[in-house]
């Protein structure tokens, strides 16, 4: 139809991101829905500026990915006033603005984290095993939740313990810089059992780094991590990444399809429309996820 | 010795190239798209930007006595945390909260400029060093961002002014509009802003002719953090919410807000007015880029640099233009 | 100028308005000033003189706190005080105009005047108020200028006045004055003069620097003489002739009298052919188009008042500022003159007036500014090999007796007779064809000021031409062959041979219509 | 900034070697370096590894800072060279790959001295333009993705070594040797701190201020463009939104340690890269702490301040006048 949607994304600052971008789009112009993106450069203030010009535009519905949970209250109730449905994509925003927003699609970003945890103590198998991690940008949401998510993951089994935590702000580099030095104060490698990261990227630069350490990831390091990003799925086929926890780029999809049924019919989502966070380890045919993924944009 | 004198309002010129740039860029926007052209997007425009224009006033002050700061960004985080965390956490009532911010962020300036003074460090790294330590010290108080109930907050939301057309003239907007009033006066008709001026144009003399260096340094940066610290509490009205990374970067937009008003950054010259102009500039821009809509995120960026430097660049040939005309009207009149 | 004259009631013997006793500095284990005394009358005017980099400069500094002394006493009106910085000093009524023009360029005039003490009515500075009285604080300087427009589009000499009308309005107990008409010419000198004496005649007493000896016997009542940072002796004028002061400040006799007139330039020979020639060279609104030849072996002196166009010319000349109409020749050939750049390796040199802002690099050091332009002239590819810069160094160190004479000294830390020393020997390392020098005795001591003379002689007669703006009319009759008069930016005489005069200069000056002669 | 007779970089030196020292406090094997691979391994060879882009990107601001200019867009070039060299590795041999990131990184530095240079454009509001617009243009050219290459030529510049040094230490001291040569081995350095000393006085006194500009930016961009190859190089794929992210920043921070004035004249290349290694070093301490990340930027600050107060002059004067040194 002739539906006209502002979308109110956060920034381009990983893959996973630019995926997201180009899923929407794909998906956009699969329904023929006019779609406007306005980049917010991961600040919240240019998504407020956005949401704003999207009103002063008179779209028919907006798409936020939040960059945090809180402060949406004045802007959220300005497009209510104008009568604008808002679904929020990717991340949840804080309780007390529940009904200004029609749905939310999100995964659980906790749950990933849990999955992440219990996948290694399973593998781990009792034995003692210390973990090394490699944590998101100190004070993203995500960063924390996917750590509260790991910890609770592992809470039950007392031989899996965490010795060293930074943060490697979500990058390649930063996850090979930063897994270099745990090296370094782990003995050259040899206590550390695990390494787990917030997202692939800094697992991919953090598997170079133990790989130029003369460790091997994936055997004598196992390795999991969150996303699953084409890349991870590639050194998963190589035998050097151990298991990564999906997180769907394809967030719009559902989003689309819940706006579309709220105008034409009426009908009113449920507020929460959660996305799968789906483990995948070396026995899922990596390889072939990898062809899969790697021309999705990200 | 009667000597012709020059016409002072030579140095009114930037400002004025300045306006007119940013008059024109109004003018194709709203040539450009339907709905561009109506006081809703005025009034976003000062409310989007309060913050920022607050900040870019104190920010006009220390680079016109020849200095920089680095740390306002971070004194705007740091102001959202601590006010998230003593409203909700301990309580303060939130007006308690605000004088409280706006004295311990003007401390911190203080700080900062006895630092720069005592020890005859460059501010760029003292203001650097700042610009951590209060993220840092964000960061510490809490990494996950808080939302902030307090009744002052949802009312002061609903306090604004309703223009026709759904335009609202918001608290925060107000607040910007009375801070680069106050900084106009401050600035341009008081001791204080001559001798910020004499600053940025030589410090040496300035000494030698019996200001108080000193003083007046610590003055500035205080004052520019205890604005950084007000805009801060704009910026939690604006959110209401306190989140260590907010503001992250906000230091260089204010800097080149400051800097595409007119002045110069190597201290001496410049306008607050300028400045404010300079702000609504690079709000422009990002509405522009916004009403566009179709831009994918690298070409957002690109054209935002195309603008800016569409921006400048017109302004510098304006000031060119301006400039020979009035030496050849000088010419003239021999 | 008239003999001593002496303040009617002044007696020496009246109790010191200001005493300093022991005054010692040293940097970095240089020996600025030793122990060194001096007494300040209630009512007189005291001259301090010495060569350059005697250490007066530093001794003013001193004496205001702005520079710490290591020793030294300081007594106000019978009381010690001992001000911290140039805030104090003012409060306990030293009012001082330091030696390189100390205000803020980027302000108005009136802002300048008035700053730290403006009227204010709640809180706000009454603009008009301060214009208002800007105006008449410098109507007593007899200067007519636009006070709201910024002190930087005037030229030193403005900023030299408004500098001391700002001291002087403080309304101190003590003025001091270093070096205040170094940029002046005489009619303003005689103005300031006018102001001294009716300040003296309140009780002001007043420290005045100067290396014109002419005006230290036209208004001066006693002199300290510095040496080497050493207290070389105190008189009164009436005391202290002119040949023993000289003595005292060089430590030796003067070789050469500085007074020459018309020498060396009988000769009227065949005119040689012009290195450079400016045929109808002008820029609209800041010089009218001129004609000007440049001969080698030949000094054109130009004259006028301030702000008459004399450095506007010189700087058309350099390709400092570029013209918009006529043409110019190099050796017959047209050239362009679009930066100084292309002039330099035309074999230009030039010595700009504002030696602050346009002539030395204050950090970098003494060495590294002499070979600046020599080096910019062989390129950034063909550096001076370290032996060679420090040969040149030292042989301009040498001729032009720059002190101290340590090559490796940042130059902004050298007195200001030295920076200009140091600057002349940038030019003269490039050997130029023609050199053009805007008042290039500005702040010279007079032992120093008679080499230069005799330098700019010697190299008029090694065949180098010579463009020369001196505001010392006596100077330039000494040297020039052709002098060439500006009023309100224009070249309205020249004068050559028998008519090159004192009188006959200041009468080209002051004729309303165009003088005789050709006018442009 | 006041005259001060020259000086030398003891202070940085000593900040050096003390940050070195708390390092192997921190951490006791701080200081063992051990061969493997034909390749030396530690933490020491780390903060000399870590810390070269820095340091490369500080050899060619350190020049435009003392141009009394800033640079803020050397990290957005990073980015695009990055992408550049890692969106040609594959399908091209390793010359034509560095040629065409070099040649861009040029362009973007001349684009700067053009803006600043011809048309006046203050520095800092001028690389503003290219900071913004460079990302965007990587990400154009990546299309926002991470694009990996398998070229072993171009890892090798990464993360190869040679004669047991890791290729990118190797390339900072060949860089840092090759500008020393170009400006102190010929006039320009004379001329370079005679147009930031006194813009005036250098263009009266004949030096060709506008070219030396150009040149200088020009330089800036070659620079970040190595840079940008071994961060690529380094992570074997160009991430175009995070390569050279805020390095603006610590290059500048680098330059300034090295004692450079930001309102320019005399520059020190090598202290510069010595005020890059005091950087990475703090880094380098603070991850092998084992500090909660929360707590690294309040350890920047005191560290960076620490640093600086050693240089002030003001406590150089108390210091000396302490141990009686001052005469
Ligand atoms: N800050 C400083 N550091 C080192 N040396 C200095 C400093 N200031 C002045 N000097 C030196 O002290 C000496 C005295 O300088 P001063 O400026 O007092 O001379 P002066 O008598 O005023 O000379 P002039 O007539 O040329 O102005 C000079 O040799 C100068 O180089
Ligand atoms: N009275 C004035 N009013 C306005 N501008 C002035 C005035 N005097 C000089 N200027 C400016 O100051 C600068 C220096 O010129 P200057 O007056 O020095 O010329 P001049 O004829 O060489 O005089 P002198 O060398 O005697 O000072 C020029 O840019 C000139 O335009
Ligand atoms: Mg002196
Ligand atoms: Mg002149």
């Amino acid at each position: 139809g002739d539906l006209t949607v502002g979308f109110s994304q956060i920034g381009s600052e990983s893959g996973w991101r630019a995926a997201e971008t180009t899923v929407s789009k794909a998906e956009a112009k699969k329904r023929n829905i006019n779609f406007k993106i306005a980049d917010a450069q991961q600040k919240q203030e240019n998504q407020i500026k956005a949401i704003r010009s999207f009103i002063a535009q008179g779209v028919d519905a907006i798409f936020l990915a939040p960059v945090v949970a809180t402060g949406w209250d004045t802007v959220l109730k300005e497009a209510k006033e104008a009568k604008i449905p808002v679904v929020l994509l990717d991340r949840d925003i804080d309780p007390s603005g529940k009904e200004l927003y029609l749905t939310a699609v999100t995964s659980d970003s906790v749950h990933e984290g849990k999955v992440a945890g219990e996948w290694l103590v399973k593998t781990a198998g009792g034995k003692p095993c210390n973990v090394v991690e490699l944590q998101g940008t100190v004070g993203a949401s995500v960063a924390a939740n996917r750590k509260k998510g790991f910890e609770q993951g592992i809470a039950g089994a007392s031989n899996v313990k965490i010795v060293r935590s930074q943060t490697g702000d979500f990058t390649r580099a930063k996850g090979k810089e930063v897994m270099e030095s745990f090296i370094k104060a782990e003995g050259g490698g040899k206590n550390i059992c695990a390494v787990y990261a917030h997202n692939d990227d800094m697992m991919v630069g953090a598997i170079q780094a133990m790989k130029e350490a003369g460790l091997k990831p994936g055997t004598e390091v196992l390795t999991v991590s969150i996303d699953a990003v084409p890349d991870i799925f590639k050194a998963m086929a190589a035998g050097e990444a151990n298991a990564t926890v999906e997180l769907t780029p394809n967030m719009a999809g559902p989003a689309f399809d819940a706006i579309v049924a709220f105008k034409d019919k009426g009908t009113v989502p449920p507020k929460w429309i959660q996305t799968e966070s789906k483990l995948y380890t070396q026995a899922d045919n990596p390889k072939a996820i990898y062809e899969s993924k790697k021309d999705l944009g990200y | 010795m009667n000597v012709a004198g020059r016409n002072s309002v030579s140095r009114l010129l930037p400002v004025a190239a300045t306006s007119a740039v940013f008059l024109i860029g109004f003018l194709i926007c709203s040539l450009t798209f339907p709905n561009f052209a109506s006081l809703r997007v005025v009034m976003n425009l000062l409310t989007d930007n309060a913050f920022l224009g607050i900040v870019a006033v104190g920010m006009t002050f220390v680079i016109i006595s020849g200095g920089i700061d680095l740390s306002v960004g971070s004194v705007i985080g740091f102001t959202t945390v601590f006010l998230a965390i003593a409203i909700e956490q301990w309580g303060v009532p939130p007006l308690m909260a605000f004088a409280l911010i706006l004295v311990i962020s003007a401390l911190f300036g203080a700080a900062m400029g006895a630092a720069i003074e005592y020890f005859e460090l460059p501010p760029f790294i003292v203001t650097l060093a700042g610009m951590f330590l209060a993220r840092g010290a964000s960061f510490l108080m809490s990494t996950e961002s808080i939302p902030i109930t307090a009744d002052l907050y949802s009312h002061l939301a609903e306090q604004a002014i309703r223009l026709p057309g759904g335009a609202r003239l918001t608290v925060p907007a107000m607040a910007m509009l009375a801070v680069v009033a106050g900084g106009m006066v401050l600035l341009h008709l008081t001791r204080f802003g001559a001798n910020i001026y004499a600053l940025g144009g030589s410090r040496v003399s300035t000494a030698l002719m019996g200001v108080n260096v000193t003083r007046t340094t610590v003055a500035i940066y205080t004052l520019s953090s205890a604005l950084a610290g007000l805009s801060g509490i704009v910026f939690s009205l604006y959110t209401s919410s306190g989140y260590s990374l907010s503001a992250v970067g906000v230091e260089l937009d204010a800097i080149a807000a400051v800097v595409i008003g007119g002045t110069l950054l190597s201290g001496g010259y410049g306008f607050v007015f300028g400045t404010f102009v300079g702000v609504l500039i690079q709000g422009l821009i990002q509405t522009y880029i916004s009403f566009d809509g179709s831009l994918s995120s690298w070409w957002a960026k690109i054209a935002t640099g195309l603008l800016l430097f569409a921006f400048i660049g017109f302004q510098q040939a304006t000031l060119g233009l301006a400039r020979r005309s009035r030496r050849l009207a000088a010419a003239g009149a021999h | 100028m008239s003999e001593t004259a002496a303040i009617p009631g002044l007696s020496i013997d009246t109790a010191p308005l200001l005493e300093l006793t022991g005054f010692s500095k040293s940097f970095a284990g240089f020996r600025a000033l030793d122990r060194v005394d001096l007494t300040l009358h209630a009512g007189e005017v005291h001259a301090l003189l010495g060569e350059n980099g005697a250490g007066k400069s530093t001794l003013i500094k001193c004496m205001t706190g702005v520079v710490h002394r290591d020793a030294g006493t300081l007594r106000l009106a019978g009381a010690d005080i001992a001000p911290r910085s140039a805030e104090e000093a003012v409060k306990s009524g030293i009012a001082t105009v330091y030696q390189e023009v100390n205000l803020a360029p980027n302000l108005s005039v009136a802002q300048n005047l008035f700053l730290g003490r403006q009227p204010t009515r709640f809180g706000l500075v009454r603009e008009g108020e301060m214009r208002r009285r800007a105006r008449e604080v410098l109507a007593g300087f007899d200067l007519h200028i636009d006070v709201a427009a910024p002190l930087e589009s005037y030229s030193v000499a403005v900023q030299h006045i408004v500098a001391i009308a700002r001291a002087v309005d403080q309304s101190a107990r003590v003025l001091i004055l270093d070096e205040p008409t170094a940029s002046l010419d005489a009619h303003e000198v005689e103005i300031l003069f006018a102001v001294m004496r009716k300040l003296t005649a309140r009780g002001i007493g007043i420290l005045f620097v100067t290396h014109f000896l002419d005006q230290v016997y036209a208004i001066c009542n006693r002199i300290t003489v510095l040496r080497n940072g050493r207290l070389a002796g105190s008189a009164t004028t009436a005391q202290l002739p002119r040949l023993d002061l000289v003595r005292m400040m060089l430590g030796r006799e003067l070789a050469e009298a500085t007074a020459h007139t018309g020498a060396g330039r009988a000769e009227a020979g065949p005119e040689q052919p012009a290195f450079a020639s400016f045929e109808d060279y002008g820029k609209a609104g800041y010089v009218a188009p001129f004609d000007l030849a440049l001969r080698p072996g030949h000094v054109v002196g130009l004259a006028g008042l301030l702000g008459s166009g004399r450095t506007e010319t010189t700087r058309l000349v350099f390709g400092a500022a570029h013209a918009d109409t006529g043409a110019a020749t190099v050796d017959g050939r047209k050239v362009a003159l679009a930066s100084p750049a292309e002039a330099l390796h035309l074999g230009f040199g030039y010595c700009p007036e504002e030696r602050k802002t346009e002539g030395i690099v204050a950090e970098l050091t003494v060495r590294e500014n002499i070979v600046l332009a020599l080096q910019a002239r062989r390129g950034a590819l063909k550096p001076l090999s370290r032996r060679e810069q420090d040969e040149i160094a030292a042989r301009f160190i040498r001729l032009l007796d720059i002190r101290p004479p340590d090559p490796e000294r940042p130059i902004g830390l050298l007195s200001g007779g030295n920076q200009q020393k140091a600057l002349l020997a940038r030019w003269l390392a490039t050997e130029p064809r023609l050199l053009i020098l805007d008042e290039p005795t500005r702040g010279i001591d007079v032992g120093a000021h008679a080499e230069i003379i005799a330098l700019i002689r010697r190299l008029c007669a090694e065949g180098m031409a010579l463009l020369v703006v001196s505001s010392e009319l006596e100077e330039i009759v000494t040297y020039a062959d052709e002098v060439i008069v500006l009023r309100d930016r224009a070249h309205v005489a020249r004068l050559t041979g028998e008519e090159i005069t004192v009188p006959g200069i200041l009468k080209a000056i002051a004729a309303d219509a165009p003088a005789s002669g050709q006018a442009a | 900034m006041p005259l001060r007779l020259p000086r030398i970089g003891t202070s940085q030196i000593v900040a050096l070697a003390a940050i070195l020292a708390i390092n192997w406090v921190v951490s006791p094997q701080f200081f063992d370096i051990r061969l493997q691979d034909g390749r030396l391994f530690g933490s020491l060879i780390d903060v000399l590894n870590r810390g070269a882009p820095v340091a490369i990107l500080s050899l060619g601001m350190v020049l435009v800072i003392a141009m009394r200019g800033i640079d803020l867009s050397v990290g957005a070039v990073m980015a695009i060279c990055g992408a550049i060299a890692a969106s040609l590795a594959d399908t091209h041999s390793l010359p034509v790959v560095l040629a065409a990131a070099l040649g861009a990184g040029l362009a973007c530095g001349l684009w700067n001295g053009f803006l600043v240079a011809v048309l006046g454009i203050q520095p800092i509001v001028a690389t503003l333009i290219l900071m913004v617009a460079g990302r965007g243009i990587a990400q154009l050219i990546t299309e926002g993705r991470i694009v990996t290459f398998s070229s072993p030529e171009l890892a090798f510049i990464g993360g190869g070594s040679v004669l047991g040094l890791p290729t990118p230490v190797v390339i900072t001291l060949a860089l840092l040797g090759l500008t020393l040569l170009i400006v102190r081995g010929s006039a320009l350095g004379l001329m370079i701190e005679a147009t930031g000393g006194n813009a005036r006085a250098a263009a009266l006194a004949g030096i060709g201020t506008r070219l030396i500009t150009l040149a200088v930016y020009g330089w800036c961009g070659l620079c970040a463009a190595i840079a940008g190859i071994i961060a690529a190089a380094d992570i074997l794929g160009a991430d175009a939104n995070n390569a050279g992210l805020w390095l603006e920043l610590d290059a500048i921070l680098a330059v300034v340690i090295g004692g450079t004035s930001l309102f320019g004249g005399r520059f020190s290349l090598v202290l510069a890269v010595v005020g890059a290694l005091i950087i990475q070093a703090m880094n380098t301490g603070i991850l092998l702490s084992g500090f909660p990340p929360e707590t690294n930027l309040v350890v920047k600050a005191v560290v960076v301040l620490a640093v600086l107060l050693a240089q002030s002059p003001r406590l150089k004067g108390l210091g000396s006048s302490l141990f009686g040194r001052g005469k």
